[in-house]
């Protein structure tokens, strides 16, 4: 059975006048219904890039994606949205600030209008009904990115790309948001790409990790394995600057 | 009881009508790392901001350095302690310096602020502690041409320059990719164990804090909620604040 | 939040003024004592009193009516040239920053060219060439000024075009238009209009300059350049003939300027 | 760099070619026939024959492309065609009116930054103090005030009022003094709010207080903002030089400056379309030279600004 959503040997490269930078190159990925595939890396490593190319944000130099094993290279976000939703790292700028939300979530629904539904989503996230009714500047960066969850459900998308949405969030708020997604999962409503900085964030929340470096996906496979027997000298060095921040389990 | 290097009273900041800082009580005894570690919003850089004087805070309280007070003294009088006595490290790796003039004109200037000759041998030295070759090299850069964690090293050793005994970093690793803001913290370390240079560092990582910290401080909407030895803050937590803070940070799974 | 409340009251306080000052120039026709074309052989040159509050000009008319009706002149014709600038130039603005390319490039070389005229020299030759009187001076001016229209309308189109928010506009699947229409324009609609409202004094001086020249309104229509042009050859002996239209000049467009920088300290603040 | 300010220079001579197709196709729409003036102006009857030798004189007969190729190579050469009101070659003319207007554009540029650099200063490193608060209001009303409005207050007061001085500048030194002071009062006006507000923009940098942590001098500060706001000092002196043109025409009429403004003047209500290209084409190409210099002069300042 094909996976939810593949990609297959994808390459890209930025020119800007002399410099080009390889963003991409040969990666390859899949994602399966129900999952949530971790992708971690430093700044400039591609993983960004990936995402977007998988969301038709950017155009891909070679390689293909495939969503059900349909073939979807070159579709803009007008078509990929119609099955996937992008969450961005800034919460806040990710809703026009001159709309209310209901309107803005109401705007993803592609013509559908179901007040109904977006209540039941709007508690599913955890929120208040009356936040509805507020503009984007009044809501805490948490409460927008649970918006921005609820709105990818109300537009029915099997797959949610999360780009370093938790990074702008304090820490207890991101907990929140992580247990959410957690919460989802379990019910088997959330497959997704969850693209972080953070190896630990990544341990908590995904099933499958990669591990990027220079454009090219240096390891991949389960989390647990890729954790307790890393094989490439980078992914160890990850992992070692997270233990060495990392806080042991306090007794309760 | 080692010497308080820097001892802050019952310390009010206010920007016009807005308490950023509500009666703050903390100490660093020398050669020791205070880590003050908040949320955005929690008045953790405000402090700051008091200690190095800005026009735009009124501060009320005392922040005794050495015993003598630093909220009466007048901008003259701080500018003299500033880069002698008291090093400052900003977030932004590229906000020390000028970015379109040469490192070399900007440590001359530092230096002739203070009427201290500009020794190459005493910064060439300084360079090879921070791990920063070729410093010749450098010095004939500009800052727009270097990396973010070349220039915050740089930084590093622009506020080392006049061996200050108090080094106060604000969120200088949230910039920084997570291996370079070990590495960065770990030249803070090499700094306090060979210098015995005494270091504040902000930040809103506990886990940064939990790695280089002799001290912590817990900060939240203006206030001081703990403040105390490394592990007393991490292992035996007073507040609730806290212990949520330590649930919450992200732990690596490994079983 | 206080310094917020008293920018707000410093644009409610000039917008009431400047308001006053349209309703002046609207109802001119009632509020003149006098007519303002016709001579009076009787009144050449008379000094301010009850009769006529601002004197008499060469030819005996009353300069008070004179001004209000070339008020109305003036203010309408630069609110006029203001506004197809700003619709023009918004325009093309918005279509070369949201589509970029080629269409960008070419809007821009344009741009870089009518920009590479001084305003003011270009509408010189334009009005003298054309010789079109107010309408002449009024395309001489347009010419140039559509221009910083489109510049400010495409910068803020191409960074709107990168938040997030237009993404995921996108990601609903919206057409280019909707999202132009429905997120662009309505969050460009304030920088572009207080840029508007500072154009409007630079128009006002640029018209009042061309009349002055003879090159945009022509005598006897009233209009403060060219009553200025006129009274300048006699302003020893009625100085007065000067000096009004002179002050209404200066008034509107301090007005108008301070309401502009009133418009930009709220928003900064 | 030298590959770039070739792509500069090229960008520069197409601008000029566009630019002076427009104003060429400007002299086509324009109303009436030049012929048919120029015979009656001169006082000769006009009848089919002669109009059509004049006009066959004048080259009005070819069609527009040949006109305009013979003109603008005739431009490259220096040669700006000849006088429809007197047939005597334009160039001269035009340099000549030139040179009288560069001493007024130029003194007046030198007293506007003069007034203007210190005061923007000033008012920038003390924001808020007495100083700052007066020149913000002086700057704002010189501002709002129309340059040939300044020249005739001034005249007022201090010619009449006061005679200080001629009222008709004849190109006198002494007479330069007022309609420098008409030009250079509204440029003061715009140069200080711009000036200030970049001032300002550096101040909010992060290297400023980046400088301050380590106790660098006021004095030391004052320098590093001032080099970095120096690059778009030169872009804001370059975009007023535009205004500055036009103003010289006004104050030029008014105070009979024998300037090209003046020229101009007196040619458009000659109608004498050659003049009044010239005119624009030779302040077109100095206004462009100046912004491109100004751009280069930013890049080399500043070399993250892309050029």
């Amino acid at each position: 059975m094909a996976h939810l959503l593949e990609g297959k040997n994808l390459y890209k490269t930025y020119r800007e006048k002399a410099k080009v930078t390889q963003a991409l190159s040969d990666v390859s990925f899949y994602l399966d219904r129900g999952e949530i595939l971790g992708i971690v890396g430093e700044s400039g490593s591609g993983k960004s890039t990936l995402l977007k190319a998988i969301a038709g944000m950017l155009k891909l130099d070679q390689g293909s994606v495939l969503y059900n094993g349909k073939d979807f290279t070159g579709m803009t976000p007008r078509q990929t949205g119609a099955f996937l939703q992008m969450i961005f790292q800034d919460a806040n700028s990710s809703f026009d600030p001159r709309r209310v939300m209901k309107k803005s979530i109401m705007e993803s629904g592609r013509g559908k209008k179901d007040e109904g539904r977006i209540l039941e989503l709007v508690s599913l996230v955890g929120l208040e009904e009356d936040l509805l009714s507020r503009k984007p500047s009044s809501l805490s960066g948490g409460q927008c990115q649970r918006m921005a969850i609820a709105r990818a459900f109300y537009s029915d998308a099997d797959i949610l790309l999360c780009d370093e949405m938790t990074s702008a969030l304090d820490v207890t708020t991101q907990a929140q948001v992580v247990e959410l997604l957690q919460d989802l999962k379990k019910d088997g409503r959330l497959s997704a790409v969850f693209v972080s900085h953070d190896i630990a964030l990544v341990s908590m929340l995904c099933d499958r990790i990669m591990v990027m470096k220079d454009g090219t996906c240096v390891e991949e496979g389960d989390t647990l394995t890729v954790i307790k027997h890393p094989c490439v000298d980078y992914t160890k060095e990850l992992l070692e600057s997270a233990r060495r921040q990392s806080i042991q389990e306090i007794s309760e | 009881m080692a010497e308080r290097l820097l001892d802050i009273k019952d310390l009010w900041v206010a920007y016009e009508e807005i308490e950023a800082v509500k009666g703050a009580c903390l100490y660093v005894e020398k050669g020791e790392v205070l880590c003050i570690v908040g949320e955005s919003g929690s008045g953790k850089s405000t402090l700051i901001r008091a200690i190095t004087g800005s026009s735009m805070i009124t501060v009320k309280g005392s922040i005794l350095l050495e015993g003598e007070d630093l909220v009466p003294m007048k901008k003259r009088e701080r500018q003299k302690l500033l880069g002698t006595k008291i090093g400052l490290i900003q977030q932004n790796p590229a906000g020390a310096f000028n970015p379109i003039r040469t490192f070399d004109k900007q440590f001359r200037e530092t230096l002739k602020s203070h009427d201290i000759l500009f020794d190459n041998e005493k910064l060439d030295q300084l360079f090879v502690t921070l791990g920063l070759k070729d410093t010749q090299g450098i010095l004939k850069s500009r800052p727009y041409e270097m990396s973010g964690g070349m220039n915050q090293r740089i930084a590093i050793a622009a506020a080392m320059l006049m061996d200050p005994e108090l080094l106060l970093c604000d969120e200088i690793t949230s910039a920084l990719d997570v291996t370079t803001a070990i590495a960065v913290t770990d030249e803070l370390l090499r700094l306090k164990n060979e210098k015995g240079t005494t270091i504040i560092l902000v930040t809103h990582n506990l886990g940064i804090a939990a790695n280089i910290a002799d001290k912590i401080a817990i900060m939240s909407k203006g206030e001081v909620i703990e403040f105390g030895s490394a592990d007393q803050v991490l292992y035996d937590p007073q507040r609730e604040y806290t212990r949520n803070l330590l649930r919450d940070v992200p732990k690596l799974i490994e079983k | 939040m206080k310094k917020k409340k008293r920018a707000k009251i410093k644009i409610v306080i000039i917008a009431a003024l400047v308001l006053l000052l349209l309703f002046c120039a609207v109802f001119a026709g009632v509020l003149a004592p006098h007519d303002p074309s016709t001579p009076n052989a009787a009144a050449i040159r008379m000094a301010p009193c009850a009769e006529y509050p601002l004197g008499t000009d060469n030819l005996g008319r009353c300069v008070l009516s004179r001004v209000l009706f070339g008020g109305r002149t003036t203010i309408a014709a630069t609110f006029l040239l203001v506004l197809i600038s700003f619709v023009v130039g918004t325009l093309i603005g918005i279509f070369s920053g949201y589509y970029g390319g080629l269409l960008d490039k070419f809007l821009m070389r344009l741009a870089d060219v009518f920009l590479a005229f001084p305003q003011m020299v270009v509408a010189i030759a334009v009005a003298g060439i054309l010789n079109g009187g107010l309408m002449g001076a009024m395309v001489a001016l347009g010419i140039t000024m559509w221009v910083s229209f489109a510049r400010l309308a495409r910068s803020h189109t191409a960074s709107l075009k990168n938040e997030a928010y237009i993404q995921a506009a996108a990601f609903a699947g919206k057409s280019d238009l909707n999202i132009l229409l429905v997120h662009i324009f309505p969050n460009l609609l304030t920088p572009v209009l207080t840029q508007a409202l500072t154009q409007i004094g630079t128009t006002m001086i640029g018209l009042s300059g061309l009349s002055f020249l003879g090159l945009g309104v022509v005598p006897p229509t009233p209009e403060w350049g060219a009553m200025i042009a006129e009274a300048r050859a006699y302003i020893q002996i009625a100085p007065w003939a000067i000096m009004g239209p002179a002050a209404a000049v200066i008034v509107t467009i301090v007005l108008f300027n301070y309401l502009g920088d009133a418009v930009m300290d709220y928003r900064e603040v | 760099m030298i590959g770039k300010i070739l792509k500069k220079l090229a960008s520069l001579i197409v601008i000029l070619i566009i630019l002076s197709f427009l104003v060429f196709g400007l002299m086509d729409l324009a109303p009436g026939d030049p012929a048919e003036r120029k015979l009656s102006e001169q006082g000769i009857a006009i009848s089919r024959e002669v109009l059509e030798a004049e006009r066959a004189k004048m080259g009005l007969d070819k069609p527009f492309f040949v006109r305009y190729g013979e003109w603008f190579s005739g431009i490259i050469r220096g040669d700006f065609g000849d006088s429809y009101k007197d047939d005597m070659p334009v160039g001269p003319k035009l340099a000549a009116g030139l040179k009288n207007t560069l001493i007024l554009t130029v003194s007046s540029l030198l007293a506007a930054l003069v007034i203007a650099f210190p005061l923007s200063v000033i008012s920038a490193f003390r924001k808020n103090g007495i100083i700052d608060h007066i020149v913000r209001v002086l700057s704002f009303i010189g501002n709002s005030l129309p340059n040939f409005l300044i020249s005739i207050l001034l005249m007022y007061f201090l010619c009449i009022k006061l005679n200080l001085f001629p009222i008709i500048a004849k190109g006198t030194v002494e007479g330069l003094l007022l309609p420098v002071l008409s030009l250079s009062i509204p440029m003061a006006g715009r140069f200080i709010r711009q000036m200030r507000a970049e001032i300002l923009d550096q101040l909010k940098e992060d290297y400023v207080s980046g400088m301050q942590g380590r106790g660098v001098k006021q004095g030391f500060i004052v320098m590093n903002v001032l080099w970095n706001s120096l690059g778009h000092i030169f872009t804001i002196i370059a975009l007023q030089i535009g205004s500055l043109m036009g103003g010289s025409v006004v104050i030029e009429t008014i105070f009979r400056w024998p300037g090209i403004g003046k020229l101009v003047m007196d040619s458009i209500t000659a109608r004498d379309y050659p003049v009044i290209l010239g005119f624009v084409i030779i302040l077109g190409v100095i206004y462009v030279v100046i912004n491109q210099l100004s751009d280069i002069l930013h890049h080399v300042l500043d070399p993250r600004t892309t050029l």
